[in-house]
Parts: C-alpha cells; sequence; structure tokens
C-alpha cells in the first residue's frame, strides 16, 4: 500500500511536471489541442472522477510501458547496428556452439517484468472497484437512470420522478443529469447488444439483453457531452449516437418540472391555415451531416435556448401537425404525454421533444430543416431504422411537403 | 535397430493390399489437375494452402481498402452501412480464417516434416481432406458476394443476437456459421495430424528439446486449435440451432442468456489471437538465429515460454469482455491473467534481441522482415498491456486504439513473420531466390505504408472514435488521423503488391539458387531444392539442435553415417510412398454440397418448403460425403515402395 | 498366424514411431482431448443456464425418469466392459471372441439408443418439454442428443468392423483399429458419466 | 525401451484382465446405484454435491485408466488426454464461476 502510494505521488508528480513543462513551453496552449486530441470525445478531457480515474491509469501504463520501450528499443537498435556483419567474411562467420543461454539475465528480465505489472497492477485493481459502482460514501446522493439501448437509440428513464399517470419520466438521446452528484445508470437493451459511452464522463459498459449492467459518471460541473453506442449493433450501429447535459441543482429541477407537464398545446387562432413556412424541401445528400457548426460554440447555452418556445409560431399550422399525428400513425410507436392516443412506447418519447438539442439518435440538429429531413425519408438519414421499415414501409406512409411542414411545426413547439 | 530408422505413418501388409486396391482408383498422375486434387504429398498440399491463403489475404485487403476509402472523409458515400458492416465483418473473417491461418498451415505442412526428418504426415490423406474442407468452409463463407442475401454482416465476433433469426433474417449469418464450422473441422483435423507427425515421425535423435523452434511452436498451435476449436463450434452449434430449430441458448424471451456466446466465443477467441502469432513467432526464431549466425538464445526458455502462452492463453479470454459488467471479482481476476501472460511474451523479445546479440547479422530481405516484426511486435504488446488495465480498457475497448493495437500484433506481428517466412523459405520450396533490392523495397513501403495506417488509430481510438462504424461527423476531430490512415492503407497496399508482385515474377523467372543459400541451421535445408517427393533419400540421424550446421561442420562422420543408413534402408525395403488418392477430395466436395443446403437454399418463410428442397440438397451432400469416407477407408492407407539406387524413381508396387 | 506372433506384429509397428504409440491411438487420444473440451462447453452450457433458471421453469426433477436413466446408464456401463473385452480378445489374436464381444456392444449401445429415443419421446408428448418451448428443453436435449449421435455414430463403426471382421478387411492384425474405436467408446461412456451425474442426478438433491 | 520388457508387462497382466474388467465394470455399477441412492439421503446440499462429484470422479478414472488401458499405456497418452480434460475442467470451473457472480444473474430469472 505504502509503496502503491509513493509510486501513486512520482506518477502525479511527473504528470504534473509533464503538464507544467508543457504548459510553459505553449503558453496556455494544451497539448490535448495542439495534438489534436480535444475532439468531443476525448478520452484526454475529463469531467468526472470516474473518467479521470481511467485516464490516471491509463498514464501509468503509458509511463511503464514507455520505460521498457526506451530501454529494449535501444538495446535492440543498438545491438542491429553493433552487430550488423559488415564484410562477405563476417556473412559467413562459424557459428558458436550452443550456449546455455544466462540464467541470471533470464530470472533478473522475468523479474523485471514481473515488477512493471505490479506497478501497473495496484491501481488497476484499486479502479476496478472505484469504477464499478457508485461509491459508499457517495451513494445516498446517487441520482438513479435507467438507460435501455434500442437499434439505434436511447431511452432514459428517471426512477424518481413519477409523472401522474404516465409512469416514470421517460427522454430519449438526451440525457439530463445534475452536476456534481453521482448518476447511477441501470443498463438495459431491448433488442441488441449496446454499450454505453460518454468518453469524457465514464469508460463504456455494454447494454445486454437479459442482463442489468450498471454504469456510475459524475460531471464535475455543468456540461454538455458527446456518447455513442460502442457495441457493434446493426446497420446503423455508427448513427447511435446521444448526448448528456449536466445541469446545476436548480437548473435541473427546474427541467425536471418543465418535463413533468404534458405535452404543451399551441391554441389555434381560428385564422386558418397560413401560408406554408418553407415549403420546398431542401434536398439532402445522402449521409450528409446533420450537425452545423455554429450551435458548438456553447452547446450548453444552445440546449437552454432550445427549452423556450420559438417566437414565430405558426399556431394554425401546429394544430395541422397534431392532427396529422394520429392520422399518420405516429401515435403508435411514440408517446406524447396528454395526448390521446399516443402511447406507443417503439420509438422515443416525444412529449418535450422540442426542447431537445438533437433529433434521430444524436446525428441531426434539432431544427425545422433537419428535422424535415428526418420525417421526409428516415431510412437515408438512419438506414435500416424501424420507423422506415416498420413504419413507413410496412403501413404505406405517405407525407406530402404541407404534411411534413405541419408535422415538422408541430414537434418543434413540444417544448 | 534397422528398421526404427523408417519413420512411415503407413504400413505396408505385403499380398493381400494389391487385391485390395484393384477394387479402387488409385491415380498415378504426377502433373495436371487430377495430380493436385488427389495429391496426399505435404509439400503440395501447403503449397495450395499458401496459394489459397494469398488470394484470400488479397480479398481481405481489397476489403480494407474499400472500408479505408469510406472512412478517408466524413460522411462519406462510398459504401453504405450495410455494404460496409459486410465489409469490416468479410475483412475480419477472411484475413484471420482465411489468410493467416492457411497461409500459416501452408508453412505448417511445407515445413515442419522437413524439419524433423519426416517424408510425410502422419496421415496423408486426413490433411488433404483438411485442405479441402478449407477451400469448402471459404467458399461457403464468401458466397454471400454473389447472392441476393449478401455477404455475412453480424460482424466476425458474430454477437448474439445480432445474429439470431430476429434480427438477422436472411441467409448471409447463416453462410457464416456454416463456412465457420467447415474451416474448423478442417482446422482441428489438420491440427490432429500436425500433433500427431510431430510427437511421432522425428527423426531418430531429434528429441522434443531439439526440434526447431517453429516445429515446437507449430505443435503448441495445432494444441490451441485442438483445444480451443470445440468452443466456437459449439457456439455455433448452439447459433444454429436457434436459428434453424428456434431453439433458445440467446432467445431472450424464454431466459437465454446472450452473453453466454459472448463467453464461449471468447474461450475460443482469445487462444484464436495465439494460433495467429505463435506461428509468426516460430518462424521469426528461425530467421534470427539463421542471419545472426548464432545458435537462438534461451532456446529452453523460448520454448518453455510458448507452451506457457499457450495455457495462459485459455485464462484470458474475458478481458474482451471487461466492458460487460462482470462484476469486479472477475474483472479484477482476469486482468491479473492478462497481465501475466505479458511476461512469457516479455521474455520472447529478450530472447530474440539476445539471439541477435553478439552475433553477425545479415541484413538480407528475411532479416529485415524479421527486425520489423520485433519492433511492431513490441508496439502491439505494449497496447496489449494498456489494455489489461481494465479500468482504462474501459474507454479503449471498441475503439480504434484497440484496432491499433490488434494490427500491431496481427500485421506488424504474424504478418511480418509470415512475409518473412516467405522469402526464408522460397529458395527451398522453388529453387529461386526473390531479388534482394525488391525484397527491401517492399519492406520498407509495407513497413512505413502500416505504421502510417495504424499508428494515427491509437489517437482516433483515444480521441473517442468507436469501431465498426460506417461514418463520422466532421466536427468530432477525427478528420485528419482518418485521412492519413487511409493514405497510409494506400502506401501498405502499393507495398503488398510490390511484395507478390515480385514473389509471381521470381516464381518464374527469378535467380536460380544452389541448395542451402542462408547457410541454413536446419534440417529442411540439407535438401535439395525444390524439394523431391520423397524428401529425404536417407532419414537423417539428428546430432544436435542446430542440427544442420552440426551436420556442415562434421562432414565426414555425417556422410560415414549416411552411408550405412541408406544401406539399412535400402535392405528394410526402400522408401515408402503413400498411394495417391481421390476420396478427401470427394468427401469434401460432399460437405460443400451439404454446407452450401444448409446454409443457402430458399429464404422461404414457410418451414416446410424449406425443409424439403434443404433436405435434398443436403442428402445429395450427404450421400457423396459418405461414399467418399467409404472409399477412402476401404481403399486403405498403403504405398509403394520407391528404390533411389540403380534404376532412378522406378515405381515398385507392392 | 498365432496370437503370440500378431502381439508382436502389433509392437512392431509401435516401434517404429517416436515415442512407441501407434499413430492412430495418438490421433484418437488427441481427439479425445479436444472432445472434452467439445462437451465442456456444452455441458457448461446446461449448468450455466440451471443455474439460472428462468422464472416459471418447473423443477427437472418432475419431468427427468431417474429409473429409465438408470438402467441405460448401467447398459452403457455394461457395452465399455464388453468394448474392453473386444480389444483385449483383439490383442490376443482371438478374432472369435472379438466379434462375439462386439456384437454384444452394439446390442447395448442400441438398447441405450432405444431408451434415449423412448426419453425424448415420452418428454415431448407426456411431459410437453420441446426443444423450442423453454431453455430447459433447449439445452437438455442439445446436450444428450449430440452425446446420442456420438453413441449413434459408435454404433456405425462398431457394425462397420464387425462385417469387416467377417470380410477380412479386419483381421488380428489390426487390433490398434480396434483398440482406437474402442477408446472412443470409453470416452463416450465417461462423458455419460459425467452427464448422468450433473444432468440427471444433481436435478434430485 | 525393447521389445521384451513391453511385451512381458504385458504377458503378465493378460490372465488376470478379463477378470479385472468384469470386476471394474461390476465396480462401476455398484458406485452408480450408491450414487442414486445417495440422491435421497437427508445429507446437507454441499455434502452430496460433493459425494456425487467424488463418485463421478471415481468413475471417470476407473474407464479411463483401465478401460481405456491408460494404465499400461505409455505415460504420454495420459498426459495428452489430462491437458484436454484439465483445460476443459478448468474453462467449465471458470465459466461456471462467472456465471455465478451476483453480476450475472440474468434479469429473466429475478
Amino acid at each position: 500500500m505504502r509503496l502503491h502510494k509513493f509510486l501513486h505521488n512520482s506518477f502525479t508528480n511527473i504528470r504534473s511536471l509533464g503538464a507544467v513543462a508543457s504548459l510553459a513551453l505553449l503558453s496556455g496552449c494544451s497539448w490535448q489541442s495542439l495534438l489534436g486530441l480535444d475532439g468531443k470525445q476525448s478520452t484526454f478531457i475529463t469531467e468526472g472522477p470516474v473518467a479521470r480515474t481511467q485516464l490516471d491509469l491509463f498514464y501509468v501504463t503509458c509511463y511503464v510501458t514507455f520505460a521498457i520501450f526506451v530501454i529494449v528499443a535501444s538495446i535492440l537498435a543498438y545491438a542491429t547496428i553493433k552487430f550488423k556483419a559488415r564484410t562477405p567474411a563476417e556473412e559467413s562467420a562459424i557459428p558458436p556452439e550452443e550456449g546455455h543461454g544466462n540464467p541470471l539475465i533470464e530470472v533478473g528480465l522475468i523479474a523485471a517484468s514481473v515488477f512493471a505489472l505490479v506497478i501497473i497492477a495496484v491501481p488497476t485493481l484499486k479502479g476496478i472497484w472505484y469504477t464499478y459502482d457508485v461509491p459508499v460514501e457517495e451513494k445516498a446522493n446517487a441520482y438513479e437512470i435507467t438507460a435501455t439501448g434500442y437499434q439505434w437509440w436511447f431511452k432514459f428513464e428517471y426512477l424518481n420522478e413519477q409523472v401522474p399517470g404516465a409512469g416514470v419520466l421517460t427522454t430519449g438521446n438526451e440525457l439530463v443529469v445534475p452536476a456534481g452528484r453521482p448518476i447511477h445508470v441501470n443498463l438495459r437493451s431491448m433488442d441488441v447488444m449496446h454499450s454505453f459511452w460518454i468518453p469524457k464522463l465514464a469508460g463504456k459498459v455494454d447494454m445486454i439483453p437479459n442482463r442489468g449492467n450498471l454504469l456510475w459518471f459524475k460531471a464535475d460541473k455543468p456540461g454538455y457531452f458527446w456518447g455513442q453506442c460502442a457495441e457493434f449493433c446493426g446497420d446503423s450501429h455508427a448513427l447511435m449516437r446521444f448526448r448528456v447535459i449536466a445541469l446545476s441543482p436548480r437548473d435541473f429541477n427546474d427541467w425536471l418540472d418543465q418535463q413533468s407537464k404534458s405535452y404543451r398545446v399551441v391554441a389555434s387562432t381560428g385564422s386558418g391555415l397560413g401560408k406554408a413556412q418553407f415549403a420546398s424541401l431542401r434536398s439532402f445528400k445522402e449521409n450528409e451531416p446533420g450537425v452545423s457548426g455554429d450551435f458548438e460554440v456553447s452547446p450548453l447555452d444552445a440546449w437552454k435556448a432550445k427549452q423556450f418556445p420559438e417566437k414565430n409560431e405558426n399556431p394554425e399550422l401546429i394544430t395541422r401537425g397534431m392532427h396529422l399525428f394520429s392520422e399518420k400513425t405516429c401515435n403508435t410507436c411514440h408517446m406524447i404525454r396528454g395526448y390521446a392516443g399516443a402511447v406507443g412506447v417503439a420509438g422515443p418519447e416525444l412529449t418535450h421533444v422540442g426542447s431537445r438539442t438533437t433529433i434521430a439518435g444524436g446525428n441531426l440538429d434539432n431544427n425545422a430543416e433537419q428535422l424535415q429531413r428526418w420525417i421526409h425519408n428516415p431510412g437515408a438519414v438512419k438506414p435500416g431504422n424501424k420507423m422506415w421499415v416498420n413504419g413507413y414501409l410496412l403501413n404505406n406512409i405517405k407525407l406530402t411537403s404541407e404534411d411534413e411542414v405541419a408535422l415538422v411545426a408541430f414537434l418543434q413547439s413540444l417544448k | 535397430m534397422a528398421d526404427a530408422i523408417t519413420k512411415s505413418g503407413y504400413t505396408a501388409h505385403d499380398e493381400k493390399i494389391t487385391a485390395r486396391s484393384s477394387l479402387f482408383y488409385r491415380p498415378q498422375a504426377k502433373t495436371g489437375l487430377m495430380s493436385w486434387l488427389t495429391t496426399v504429398d505435404h509439400k503440395r498440399i501447403g503449397f495450395l494452402y499458401g496459394v489459397f491463403a494469398l488470394f484470400f489475404f488479397l480479398v481481405g485487403g481489397v476489403e480494407a481498402l474499400l472500408i479505408r476509402i469510406q472512412l478517408a472523409v466524413p460522411n462519406n458515400n462510398f459504401l453504405s452501412a450495410q455494404q460496409y458492416n459486410e465489409m469490416f465483418t468479410m475483412h475480419a473473417t477472411t484475413m484471420i480464417f482465411l489468410a493467416i491461418m492457411p497461409l500459416s498451415a501452408a508453412f505448417f505442412n511445407f515445413i515442419m516434416p522437413l524439419q524433423i526428418g519426416a517424408r510425410d504426415v502422419a496421415f496423408p490423406r486426413l490433411n488433404a481432406f483438411s485442405l479441402w474442407v478449407f477451400l469448402a468452409g471459404a467458399i461457403i463463407v464468401n458466397l454471400g458476394w454473389f447472392l441476393h442475401d449478401g455477404a455475412p454482416n453480424g460482424g466476425w465476433f458474430g454477437y448474439t443476437p445480432l445474429t439470431t433469426r430476429a434480427f438477422s433474417p436472411n441467409h448471409a449469418i447463416d453462410m457464416w456459421v456454416m463456412g465457420l464450422q467447415l474451416l474448423g473441422v478442417a482446422s482441428i483435423a489438420a491440427s490432429l495430424n500436425f500433433i500427431t507427425t510431430i510427437i511421432n515421425m522425428r527423426a531418430p535423435g531429434l528429441t522434443m528439446m531439439r526440434l526447431p523452434v517453429f516445429t515446437w511452436m507449430t505443435l503448441i498451435t495445432a494444441f490451441l486449435i485442438v483445444l480451443s476449436f470445440p468452443a466456437i463450434t459449439i457456439a455455433l452449434v448452439e447459433l444454429m440451432m436457434d436459428r434453424s430449430f428456434s431453439t433458445n441458448f440467446f432467445e431472450v424471451s424464454n431466459g437465454g442468456m446472450p452473453i453466454l456466446w459472448t463467453h464461449l466465443f471468447w474461450v475460443f477467441g482469445h487462444p484464436e489471437v495465439y494460433i495467429l502469432i505463435l506461428p509468426g513467432m516460430g518462424i521469426i526464431s528461425e530467421i534470427l538465429p539463421t542471419f545472426s549466425r548464432k545458435p537462438l538464445f534461451g532456446y529452453p526458455i523460448v520454448v518453455f515460454s510458448g507452451a506457457c502462452i499457450g495455457f495462459l492463453g485459455f485464462g484470458v479470454w474475458s478481458h474482451h469482455m471487461f466492458t460487460t459488467g462482470m462484476g469486479t471479482v472477475a474483472t479484477a481476476a482476469f486482468a491479473m491473467t492478462t497481465m501475466a501472460i505479458a511476461v512469457p511474451t516479455g521474455v520472447k523479445i529478450f530472447n530474440w534481441i539476445g539471439t541477435i546479440w553478439g552475433g553477425h547479422i545479415s541484413m538480407r530481405t528475411p532479416m529485415m522482415f524479421a527486425l520489423g516484426f520485433i519492433w511492431l511486435f513490441m508496439f502491439g504488446g505494449f497496447s496489449g498491456i494498456m489494455h489489461s488495465a481494465a479500468p482504462a480498457d474501459a474507454q479503449q475497448h471498441n475503439s480504434y486504439f484497440v484496432v491499433a493495437h490488434f494490427h500491431y500484433v496481427l500485421i506488424g506481428g504474424s504478418l511480418f513473420a509470415l512475409l518473412a517466412g516467405i522469402h526464408y523459405w522460397f529458395p527451398l520450396m522453388f529453387g529461386r531466390k526473390v531479388s534482394e533490392f525488391w525484397g527491401k523495397l517492399s519492406f520498407w513501403v509495407i513497413f512505413i505504408g502500416f505504421n502510417t495506417t495504424f499508428f494515427p488509430m491509437h489517437f482516433l481510438g483515444l480521441n473517442g472514435m468507436p469501431r465498426r462504424t460506417f461514418t463520422y461527423d466532421p466536427n468530432m476531430g477525427w478528420n485528419n488521423s482518418n485521412f492519413i490512415a487511409t493514405i497510409g492503407a494506400f502506401i501498405l497496399g502499393v507495398g503488398v503488391t510490390i511484395y507478390f508482385a515480385v514473389m509471381v515474377y521470381t516464381y518464374f523467372k527469378g535467380e536460380r539458387v544452389k541448395n542451402d543459400p542462408w547457410d541454413g541451421r536446419t534440417l529442411e535445408w540439407s535438401l535439395p531444392n525444390p524439394v523431391p517427393e520423397y524428401n529425404y533419400r536417407v532419414i537423417p540421424v539428428v546430432h544436435a539442435r542446430d542440427a544442420f550446421w552440426y551436420e556442415k561442420q562434421h562432414k565426414e562422420e555425417i556422410a560415414a553415417e549416411h552411408a550405412k543408413l541408406e544401406k539399412a534402408e535400402s535392405a528394410h525395403g526402400g522408401i515408402h510412398m503413400p498411394f495417391q488418392s481421390i476420396y478427401p477430395f470427394i468427401a469434401s466436395l460432399g460437405i460443400l454440397i451439404g454446407g452450401v443446403g444448409v446454409a443457402t437454399i430458399d429464404s422461404n418463410p414457410d418451414p416446410k418448403v424449406i425443409v424439403g428442397k434443404k433436405l435434398t440438397v443436403c442428402l445429395i451432400g450427404l450421400g457423396i460425403f459418405l461414399y467418399g469416407v467409404y472409399c477412402w477407408a476401404l481403399e486403405g492407407n498403403e504405398g509403394y515402395h520407391l528404390h533411389l539406387d540403380g534404376h532412378d524413381s522406378s515405381d515398385t508396387k507392392h | 498366424m498365432s496370437s503370440v506372433a500378431s502381439g508382436a506384429i502389433d509392437h512392431h509397428h509401435d516401434s517404429t514411431t517416436s515415442t512407441g504409440i501407434s499413430n492412430k491411438k495418438l490421433l484418437m487420444w488427441i481427439f479425445l482431448a479436444s472432445d472434452c473440451m467439445f462437451f465442456g462447453c456444452l455441458i457448461s452450457t446446461h449448468l450455466i443456464y440451471r443455474l439460472h433458471p428462468p422464472v416459471g421453469t418447473p423443477p427437472a426433477s418432475s419431468i427427468f425418469s431417474i429409473e429409465l436413466t438408470s438402467f441405460s446408464t448401467f447398459i452403457l456401463l455394461m457395452s465399455s466392459l464388453m468394448m474392453a473385452l473386444a480389444v483385449n480378445a483383439i490383442q490376443k489374436g482371438n478374432l472369435k471372441s472379438m466379434r462375439a464381444s462386439l456384437v454384444l456392444t452394439i446390442i447395448c449401445g442400441l438398447i441405450f439408443l432405444g431408451c434415449q429415443v423412448f426419453e425424448f419421446s415420452e418428454f415431448v408428448h407426456v411431459k410437453h418439454l420441446t426443444i423450442s418451448n423453454s431453455i430447459l428443453g433447449t439445452t437438455f436435449f442439445t446436450l444428450t442428443g449430440t452425446h446420442g449421435i456420438h453413441v449413434l455414430i459408435g454404433v456405425i463403426w462398431l457394425t462397420t468392423m464387425l462385417i469387416y471382421s467377417y470380410t477380412g478387411r479386419l483381421s488380428e492384425k489390426d487390433a490398434i483399429d480396434v483398440e482406437s474405436m474402442g477408446l472412443y467408446w470409453h470416452f463416450v461412456d465417461i462423458v455419460w458419466i459425467v452427464i448422468f451425474t450433473v444432468v440427471y442426478l444433481l436435478e434430485y438433491i | 525401451m525393447s521389445h521384451s520388457a513391453v511385451a512381458s508387462q504385458d504377458h503378465g497382466t493378460e490372465h488376470s484382465k478379463f477378470e479385472l474388467f468384469v470386476q471394474i465394470a461390476m465396480l462401476l455399477a455398484v458406485i452408480t446405484g450408491i450414487e442414486i441412492v445417495t440422491v435421497y439421503l437427508p445429507f446437507s446440499h454441499t455434502a452430496l454435491v460433493t459425494i456425487l462429484m467424488l463418485s463421478s470422479t471415481v468413475k471417470f478414472l476407473f474407464v479411463i485408466f483401465i478401460f481405456m488401458h491408460l494404465r499400461w499405456d505409455k505415460p504420454f497418452c495420459t498426459v495428452l488426454f489430462f491437458i484436454g480434460m484439465v483445460l476443459a475442467g478448468f474453462t467449465m470451473w471458470a465459466l461456471l464461476q462467472v456465471f455465478s457472480a451476483q453480476a450475472s444473474i440474468p434479469l429473466s430469472s429475478l
């Protein structure tokens, strides 16, 4: 234990030394961004204790292997150069008699490798127990969520939040959690294996049918995080993405209040259907990115902005969209709390879909244009998805541009 | 004792054989198609394994390039999601089962019997059977490309329930399952043969602790195959039962546990990793001493560590499953065993360095590949150690970091060793030598291309890119590394193309060389090139670990001994040769037809229709198979004697 | 040929291999080692699912019939004895005695298979346990069925050898062929010893 | 290793082998009978499992060493078979351990 502490301290020291050196060298520019390792799912940028433990352990393995590498590689390089045969005579030198090896060197090297591995093993064992479940002392404070994987989206259930008459609070693809509190996630799968991964907060744990896995993480501070399924799960595995939004406790409570309400009804003014705002559909190339750059400057603020109704809503269009929602049988798969008949559970919950930053499993920005792209031809956005195969194709659903515009307006109004 | 000298595995009873063999067609052709279909010569079988393996290696390479083109830029449309999934499934399946394993098998077949001073393997016809069943399996796995259902797209690991009928309704997965079963049968049959051969057919004086390391690794690999393939066979049987007879092994609604597949798969899958790398380690352990002009450093430890890796390899499978929520104790246990296995692996690297230390290194192409192997394998080993730290692995698992890791081990390790081996043994196989210039050029292009492709993938993975994704968004910070990797892949492709173009050129037009061009250490170099059908005119007596070096240093003593042995052997009846046989091929043909029947016929949802049509094809296949097997059994394992003295190579039937 | 001479021939062939063990026997032993793994995985599958049966699974002891299974276990043990005697006989060069023992082995094997067919049809039609209606049925039928197929292959092999012993294809010199077959047959028996305990008996405690 | 040693060894056992085989078979039958009876005895669960495991191991060993001739064969055959047997046993044990863990209880049996 003492040895481990010593090692741990020395590694921390080395790391901070390295950090100081690079800081001095680059005057403020982090090495991660310098090397382009500051992506949205970078494991080098940690925002919570679980990911941090995992990164620290990774550094330990790096130091140990790097040290071994330097020694072994330099010996190998030296030997290769030093003992190169330079003349034909050397090339055909008479081979010496078979030696007996050198037991001392062999045993010494084995002992050295075992020692190096022990350096890794100690923090590994510690990390296994730490990262597995919420630490005992924090258990009382943990917030419980069940995440369920579907081909190709995630359902999140807030087990502590009962909505009268509708069971527990449920959302899809965007997980909103309180920052600073440990989050205990029960991982479930309804079809094939998936894996739940938010690199900046915690390493992945698989969602396996008929198995109750769990994972915990804690966000240090409010933030907006990218996550992705990490187990191959069929055609659109690459497009099974999600987001985690960590909020301050107060914001989180506000959000819970808002989410617990039934869907937002925009009263019709009775003035008749106005001119459609975007009658013509921009044609999207297959697999064209559905994310825009401007949203990323400050994603958390962008998320907050989505929580409020837009100013220029068209109540007539929204009302028509609301009717279309059941006319086109959307309601058989999607639930909208308060909407009569919209009780389906095969697809994501849509009660407050307008307040999310993304749609279609974290693939498209949640705006009118992208939403229309999504409902216009779901198969082109996410190949093989159930809405397309079991919904549109099976039930022969046809949407006119006007239908699409109205549905988009309705869904966008669900704040 | 005179008769102890001839190590023939087939018995030659006298009178009855003529009577029995006349009932059956015993092909005699030594050239032409029939000679290849009926061959039982381990060298020809090895050559065929090599040709098929290299063909599939190129197919797998093309699949890899298509994958890299798709990922070169974000949101690419070069491949559809489904095509991409087929591509990576088939790339892995092809490279593992149809390229690296058979390429190793080619060396096992060609080199191993020569190294132990045998005239053939223990069961020559079983050996031919393995080859043809392998081909049948390879055909069935690849059949999907030409059918409506498409190629298998469930990943080479085939995790359930994605591969069950509910989520993969068409026959793509059936073909994968059937093909893998057959490849398993082929591998197990071949391995039983190799083990028997190595244990029972060694030349006199060749004790186990004098076996060349390559032969040792062949033995260990064969053991691994024999003991690990049953696990995937069972897993595949269970999946097959689920798919065809609606059983519940992985059917969640009736209490099935898909995680069980994962366990069974990796019980096989991890030893499989060593099945892929150990032959490479064996080849490297042959090449390094030869070109360093020094015996292998610490031979017993190299052998022992190989065996150790083999054994420990069965106790680490769950490190592929650190993220499946096994609980702390299981995770910790498997993390520790995984770290433990790094020790014998490291020991090998130390011994290789010890071998070149103090030697006289000739920088020939095989040696370049061998040294490249050590460097790259070291890298792969280190990232492997990083995976053993389970919590850190939670971030790396199923990311491109893993892709980088195992390509360093499988290309940088296995493939480099196999490419080195091809260069090394090419003169022995074909009597020609590859040009040093072109060989070295191909080495450098491959080396640079490989590192350009796979080194950036470490960073891609740590930067959060999951594997098996057909597309990614441009804002994730993965664009540059992916683009570099794609460029690297094409450089690698060019390198491999140069390598094989040069090989093909050399096969036809290369510089002819005399025997033993590298001043080899092991017995196979004592043979003329190309090697005659009977291998050894006289079965040698082995006096040392580096048997041929010893022979060259004690020429007179050995010459006298040879003369004595030759006399004894011709008194015993000359060289035993087995008859050729068509029946292993016919039995495999039956398996192919039956396999295709089981795997592909009819996507009709009505079970009665499927059963009717399927049954016909399967019964035809079964009939041909049984016909082949029965004739095989009845034709007997006799052979003829070859007398080389006086009239050369005259065949005398008994 | 006298029995002593044929025994000597057998040893003569053995001595031509490096270890003194004949190739066929060695191959069979390695194959059996491999088959251990095969049945190990299959039995593991069964036990894992018995460890965690889904809610509502009826107790297996209410389905199994211990009397029948005990009988077929006894039969299989006896067949092993007969097989051992057959090998012993041919090693002594006594072809006639070997034939008699082989016939008894085959009869025992057929009785065992008959018991299994009866057991299966009883389970399916009376106890309503099918291969697809529950996980117990799935693992049970797959495991014991695979073992049954091994027995069937053994019976076919034995019958072939018996026929060969009349046609002259199998003579006193080929003791090793019978011995290899015997190893296979005994292995099928020891697999059943394990199955009898872990699949059947453990359900009753 | 000369033939004569092997041959004489064989010769010595030949007379008794027939009887030995019969005796062993009877013994196996008796052990099986005891096993069946044991199941109904009022012992603790652990004791019963241990007894059954031990008795089937004994049967197993009798068959491989006597019926399968391992006792008279070269020890190498025993080594070969035990490699497979031990690995299979180890794999079974490890799999059962992994699946006995709390974390492995399937949802369908909760």
